[in-house]
């Protein structure tokens, strides 16, 4: 009876959205065809192809070929922190918004829980989970799966920490999570000693595209506030560096800091290839988040200022009460999208000749036992795919959040 | 509007004032401290030498030069060289801090003083001692660009490769070269194509995307070795049309880091025209005789111990020998298993161009 | 104290005088600035000096010979640098056109594919957007590359060519087609064609007005080409035929001659360019199309039109309207995304500037040149779209 | 006595009621938007507690002018003096008159992220440096005058227009301002909620407050008005009482344009 009724419940919906009239089944079936040939080539490529060369060079997939022995432990701590971190803020999270109803509150350590955070979290984040397991059964690393799980232990108990943290503290586990990655550079560079030249991999692209939305967050306000500004000069100025930078193609600006802005500088002030590419990228996303928050303020209702204004607050008090909040608000998801794109062009660092993954993905197929065995599809899919799982998960987040605020709806 | 006009013409004015002001102040830096941090380039041999290591600009991706293996360790003639280099500036092969620089941006990066030496598989030219503000030292390889063909192709030399199409590396003489050389042939090149990367080449050949792919010599033997299907699918043209001669470069006006690191180089050959080689060099330390070998590896005479004024510790030659050995051994173990003969690169003795100046 | 005994209208002091405040604001700013870039440029000259390279304003290796040809361009090693960035200039310009042409259809396609009631179609589209927009376009243009035409193994080896006699022969070393050239200089029959258009539109709005006034069908389209075709016809005769086609044939060494050749270099970045572009140009396509008020589409119904009617002539209109602004940033993004090329073998104006620079031109000038060039790309690509964005808004909005 | 000729009509209307003494004076004011002459000639004083309703077609000038009065406008000539304090250049200055006047806006222009409580206290927190507790105690008080105290920790968006607008003028004056400027603040709202504003406001003005309020409400014109100041093209008409000006005005202008009105 009811296998009946499902089946003339899918029969239903075939019919309504495959094979309405002629011309729909015609394209049910092309598409059809065309989509499972795809599937096909996808799935025999994956689980035909011998990933030997990959399994071997995980280690320099990840962090690059520099750090290894005991300096693994810098970039595994700093994933550590930044789990314990994310899962303290989630916590927070979760608690403030249901504050009204403390049941609704997901605890981790209460069993009855489990199920649904991992279900939440599966939910949210498989991708990133399928790659891991990937990368797991790959390499078979037993320390892999053990700093694997560690790191799900300390969000696990970071969220629990959260929950319990009084109400008002959202604020300071946002920001505890904004400092993790950066105390996570600082460990890494300094506590372990590793110098910028020797960061690679996956590793070096998470750090250069997180410095590089950390830093040019700021600046992209302050140029989006100078565009707006009644100043001529200010104004001038702002758009003459948004313009060039807009204008400018990121290779060419890569190009520039790798070759030219060594002659700008005093010899000693001039820093590492890493660095240098760091600062490209924060000069060239300031531009781009310049005119993102310029679309935030002009959303903005003028009348909010001149209220401002009429309070007697003073300006700068407008800008950082007023202003900004409304205006930021209004732009998350742009500026999420503005990481994704900023995540995406970090491969670029290939052209100028880093130890990111693409330019490793080749320098695999160079060791004696891959060489000259056309490996390279294989080695740069994976860099890809990681690359592809980043964005697409930082893409369906910023979907949510773009729901959730109703950004779309306005 | 009168206002405005008046504002405009005072912001103009004290932009004006302040460019003047930034302007003469320095104009003022520079003629008191003589140019300063801006006017050198490169690191002092001494600051190098209290910092306690160098930095040697390589690469990482040249088999027999330069190349990382899967577990992240460096092997190569370049390599060694930066180790020899090191050796000899602080007694500990390991003082070496290897950047990997991109073939487009290895000048800039001397001329930065992003690295202090470069040992990165370059050719020796007029215009790099010149216009790129360069410092070419001991010459440690002589290449030539050659031509790699497929065995069962009927090139036999350039003069058969009328439009043809040949792959190269990007931004380097290479393709300069070569259309000089097929000018010089009386034939036209068909597509000379770029890559950015060799592992794209060796790709793109093996498709039969081109005829031929021209490179130095050593590096064509070095490709040819690891062909995929074994080294007799492809045989390397016996014209050698250009002359790279490879060695380290320190930047312009740095005196006496370019000595320093050229003597270091110079320890390599000498130690083979000794016959003193890692294994033996502490035999023959102990029981020599020869006041040249005594002289060359530092050792204490009742006059004290011989010290050329260098600025390198008196021992240097041992060191280099001891931890990285002398040119025959560093080139049998990175050169020699791409089946490259020694040819030009044997020692003056045998007939090649190794020859090092006297040591006293 | 009354306001009758208020101070006479007299300056304030000057540290509260609001508009001596934004003048010494202004004026620090630039003094800021300025003096940034005094430093940067004394820094520049004395790095300059001490390394003994040409001046920041020598521009005078332009005027050497460039030394290398360019694959697939009849430059020759004899001639200037300048003649070789011009023809990378000319290659950016050629990618940006034809990527972005290539890039609106799929796009477009792809974007009413996402609405379509059908399943399968909606599914594939969302896959297809899901899976390029979320990769670096480096990756897409080297996997395309490597992929597809090196290790795809649908182009043959050479000596193996696929061939269509005097129509088509392809190899791995690219698809050479028929193809018309001219004899001698190419300007005197473009000026006829050119011609031959002013005159073909000018018919074609004479009998549409004839056909608005009198209501009688005039064929105003029609009329229109054929004109303009029997102008091009008598030119090309009058001019003595300067045109010569140019078929491919494979020789004896197995290789592909005549004809014009798509090399895999081009294909490939050109490809990747699309297919990367074209999963934001659907984006923001189905955007735009989901903007235009559902009450539209309603009231086209009301009228009677049929679904592919209401699309093109009602929602279509209006969305363009809407997808002009992103579109234009799209653009933009391809033509900067040429620049890519320096991965893989193409040569266009980004890797002609990286490799003078290889060869001993000076960085700083080489480059910023190239940025410049850059800029006025972009000024152009930028007035283009507000142009047109002008002409298609609609009037009272 | 100022050494300024003031128009001879307004010189001695002044004050109607109470404490006496002037609080706003405007002499000879000129504002421009580009070649567009926004304000001609104006000239006014309005006495302390006294309540003045501008009236006038639109684009006559009334929001302008009171926007002037805080500069949220900058006035191209002529002096602009509140309560002893002129407007000029000096960044003090606007900042003292801004302080002492609390305005109201057509569109109410709350903060739409902070809630009713802190866009009431924002200003007294930020400007006059008043402690939290005390600043909320204050904030309060000002709810209850306008009658909502119960919405306080509601966020803007979440109470109707009437509610929104009731919420503006405690936010207004919760600084404790001397003049009160209202710019049209019931035209933005549905019918059935105009009348809970205006009772506010005529609350307000028996506590005595100096309000200039901008209206087209013309009963609350003839029921609070000290004065009515008629504009027209950027010039100030005719200005009367109440009485005088809806029984008997003496300009054509007048009469037309309350002919059409009412």
């Amino acid at each position: 009876m009811t296998a009946g009724g499902v089946t003339t419940h899918a029969g239903a919906w075939i019919r309504q959205n495959l094979f309405r009239n002629a011309r729909d089944s015609i394209l049910t079936v092309v598409f059809g065809a065309l989509l499972a040939f795809l599937t096909y080539r996808a799935l025999s490529f994956v689980l035909g192809e011998d990933w030997e060369i990959q399994r071997q060079n995980m280690r320099n997939s990840l962090v690059g070929p520099e750090i290894s022995g005991t300096d693994l432990w810098a970039p595994v701590i700093g994933i550590w922190l930044i789990a314990a971190a994310v899962g303290v803020m989630i916590g927070a999270l979760d608690r403030s918004q249901h504050a009204d109803q403390p049941g609704a509150i997901l605890d981790p350590l209460r069993p009855a829980h489990w199920r649904q955070i991992a279900y939440r979290t599966v939910a949210r984040l498989w991708p990133v989970f399928a790659l891991v397991v990937f990368i797991l059964l790959l390499t078979g690393s037993t320390t892999g799966l053990l700093v694997t799980l560690a790191a799900m232990a300390l969000a696990f108990l970071g969220r629990a920490a959260g929950v319990r943290l009084p109400l008002g503290s959202v604020r300071w586990a946002a920001l505890a999570t904004a400092l993790a990655p950066i105390v996570a550079v600082l460990i890494i560079r300094f506590g372990f000693g590793i110098d910028w030249n020797d960061w690679g991999g996956f590793l070096l692209v998470a750090f250069a595209g997180a410095a590089g939305i950390a830093l040019s967050f700021p600046l992209g306000i302050f140029l989006a506030l100078g565009r707006r500004s009644k100043l001529p000069v200010m104004k001038g100025l702002s758009v003459a560096y948004i313009e060039f930078f807009r204008g400018v193609p990121l290779v060419v600006l890569l190009l520039i800091g790798s070759l030219v802005i060594g002659l700008f500088l005093p010899r000693s002030l001039i820093p590492s290839e890493p660095i240098r590419a760091v600062i490209i990228f924060t000069l060239f996303t300031a531009a781009y988040f310049a005119e993102v928050v310029r679309g935030g303020l002009q959303s903005l209702p003028e009348g909010q200022e001149e209220a401002a204004k009429a309070l007697g607050l003073p300006a700068w008090r407008i800008t950082s009460f007023i202003v900004l909040p409304q205006a930021l608000r209004n732009v998350i998801p742009a500026i999420v999208g503005q990481s994704i794109s900023l995540w995406k062009d970090t491969s670029l660092m290939f052209i100028i000749g880093l130890a990111e993954p693409l330019r490793l993905a080749s320098a695999f197929t160079r060791q004696p036992e891959f060489r000259g065995q056309g490996l390279i599809t294989l080695t740069l899919f994976f860099a890809g795919l990681i690359y592809w799982i980043v964005s697409f998960t930082m893409s369906r987040e910023s979907q949510r959040l773009e729901r959730k605020l109703g950004v779309g709806q306005r | 509007m009168k206002q405005f006009g008046k504002r405009a013409a005072l912001v103009a004015l004290m932009a004006a004032l302040a460019i003047g002001v930034a302007a003469c102040g320095d104009d003022d830096d520079s003629s008191s401290d003589g140019g300063g941090d801006t006017a050198s380039a490169g690191a002092s041999l001494q600051s190098i030498l209290d910092n306690g290591s160098f930095k040697c600009g390589t690469r990482d991706d040249l088999a027999g030069f330069a190349a990382l293996d899967a577990s992240g360790e460096r092997a190569g003639f370049d390599t060694e060289y930066c180790r020899a280099i090191a050796a000899a500036l602080f007694g500990d092969s390991e003082a070496v801090e290897f950047v990997d620089l991109q073939t487009a941006d290895r000048f800039t990066a001397l001329q930065s003083g992003e690295v202090d030496v470069l040992v990165r598989n370059t050719t020796w030219t007029g215009s790099r001692d010149g216009g790129e503000g360069a410092n070419f030292l001991a010459t440690t390889f002589y290449d030539g660009q050659g031509m790699l063909v497929s065995a069962d192709s009927d090139f036999q030399s350039l003069k058969d490769m009328d439009g043809a199409t040949i792959c190269l590396t990007e931004g380097t003489t290479t393709q300069l070269n070569l259309e000089d050389a097929f000018t010089n042939a009386g034939v036209n090149v068909g597509e000379a194509l770029p890559f950015a990367d060799p592992e794209l080449i060796q790709e793109a050949y093996n498709a039969g995307r081109c005829d031929g792919w021209t490179a130095d010599r050593s590096a064509l033997a070095g490709f040819r070795t690891n062909w995929p299907g074994g080294p007799e699918n492809v045989r390397i043209l016996d014209e050698t049309f250009s002359k790279e001669p490879l060695g380290p470069a320190v930047s312009d006006g740095n005196d006496d880091l370019a000595q320093a690191v050229e003597w270091a180089v110079f320890a390599t050959m000498q130690a083979e025209e000794f016959g003193i080689t890692s294994a033996n060099v502490d035999q023959i330390r102990d029981t020599s005789e020869d006041p040249n070998i005594r002289r060359f590896l530092g050792l204490e005479e009742e006059g004290g111990t011989f010290d050329p004024g260098l600025g390198l510790p008196a021992d240097f030659n041992y060191q280099v020998i001891k931890q990285v050995g002398n040119y025959g051994e560093i080139f049998e173990r990175n050169i020699t298993p791409l089946g490259l003969e020694r040819g030009v690169n044997a020692l003056w003795t045998d007939g090649g161009l190794i020859y090092a100046p006297p040591y006293r | 104290m009354t306001a009758a005994q208020a101070p006479a209208r007299a300056r304030p002091p000057l540290w509260r005088d609001v508009r001596v405040l934004r003048v010494v604001g202004q004026a620090a700013a630039l003094v800021v600035v300025g003096m940034l870039l005094a430093w940067l440029w004394s820094n520049l000259q004395n790095n300059v000096d001490s390394l003994g390279i040409p001046a920041p304003t020598d521009f005078s290796y332009l005027n050497q010979p460039v030394g290398q040809s360019i694959a697939g361009s009849d430059l020759r090693p004899t001639q200037s640098r300048l003649d070789a960035l011009q023809v990378g200039l000319v290659r950016t310009i050629q990618i940006a056109i034809v990527g972005i042409i290539l890039t609106t259809i799929l796009g477009v396609l792809l974007g009413i594919a996402r609405l379509s009631q059908n399943w399968l179609v909606a599914t594939f589209a969302r896959i297809y957007v899901e899976l390029f927009r979320n990769t670096p376009p480096l990756v897409v243009i080297i996997f395309i590359y490597l992929g597809m035409f090196i290790n795809g193994g649908f182009l043959p080896r050479v000596g193996d060519a696929v061939e269509i006699p005097n129509l088509l022969a392809a190899d791995i070393r690219g698809i050479s087609v028929l193809w018309v050239s001219f004899t001698d200089s190419p300007w005197p029959y473009l000026l006829v064609l050119v011609g031959a258009i002013a005159v073909g539109w000018g018919v074609v709005r004479w009998r549409n007005h004839v056909q608005d006034a009198q209501g009688k069908p005039t064929y105003p389209m029609l009329s229109g080409l054929v004109v303009f075709l029997a102008m091009a016809i008598v030119g090309w005769l009058a001019l003595g035929g300067p045109t010569e086609l140019s078929a491919p044939s494979v020789a004896e060494n197995g290789r592909v001659t005549g004809g014009n050749k798509l090399t895999p270099e081009y294909a490939a970045l050109l490809i990747g360019l699309v297919l990367y572009t074209a999963s934001h140009v659907a984006e923001i396509t189905r955007a735009s199309i989901q903007a235009v008020a559902r009450g539209q589409d309603e009231a086209a119904k009301a009228l009677g039109l049929s679904a592919g009617q209401r699309l093109r002539k009602v929602i279509l209109p209006q969305a363009l309207r809407v997808a002009i602004p992103p579109l234009s940033n799209q653009y933009l993004n391809l033509t900067k995304n040429s620049s890519l090329a320096v991965a893989i073998a193409y040569v266009e104006m980004t890797r002609v500037t990286s490799d003078l620079v290889a060869n001993g031109a000076p960085a700083f000038q080489a480059f910023l040149l190239l940025a410049f060039l850059y800029l006025l790309i972009s000024l152009a690509t930028a007035l283009i779209t507000n142009f047109i964005n002008g002409r298609l808004a609609i009037p009272g909005r | 006595m100022s050494t300024e000729p003031i128009a001879e009509e307004l010189r001695d209307a002044t004050v109607t009621r109470g404490a006496g003494g002037v609080i706003i004076e405007l002499a000879q004011v000129d504002k421009f938007f580009g070649d567009f002459q926004a304000l001609k000639d104006v000239n006014m004083k309005v006495g302390k507690q006294e309540v003045v309703v501008v009236i006038g077609p639109s684009g006559s000038g009334k929001s302008t002018l009171i926007r002037c009065i805080n500069r949220l406008e900058e006035h191209d000539a002529g002096r602009i003096v509140v309560d002893g304090v002129e407007l000029s250049n000096d960044i003090k200055a606007i900042r003292e008159v801004r302080r002492e006047t609390g305005m109201v806006f057509q569109q109410f222009n709350l903060f739409p992220h902070l809630t009713v409580l802190d866009n009431v206290t924002l200003a007294p927190r930020q400007v006059r440096k008043t402690p939290r507790a005390e600043a909320e105690r204050l904030g309060r008080q000002m709810l209850e005058q306008v009658k909502i105290p119960e919405q306080a920790d509601k966020y803007p968006a979440q109470l109707s227009g009437g509610q929104q607008q009731r919420v503006a003028i405690a936010r207004a004056l919760a600084m404790q301002p001397k003049v009160m400027l209202f710019d049209e603040p019931t035209s933005a709202l549905d019918p059935e909620m105009i009348n809970e504003v205006l009772e506010s406001m005529k609350e307000l003005a028996r506590t005595g407050m100096t309000m200039i309020v901008v209206t087209h409400e013309m009963g609350f014109a003839r029921e609070v008005a000290d004065r009515v100041v008629f504009m027209e093209e950027g010039q100030i008409v005719e200005v009367g009482t109440a009485e005088h000006f809806f029984t008997n005005p003496s300009e054509e202008r007048t009469k037309l344009f309350l002919s059409q009105i009412l």
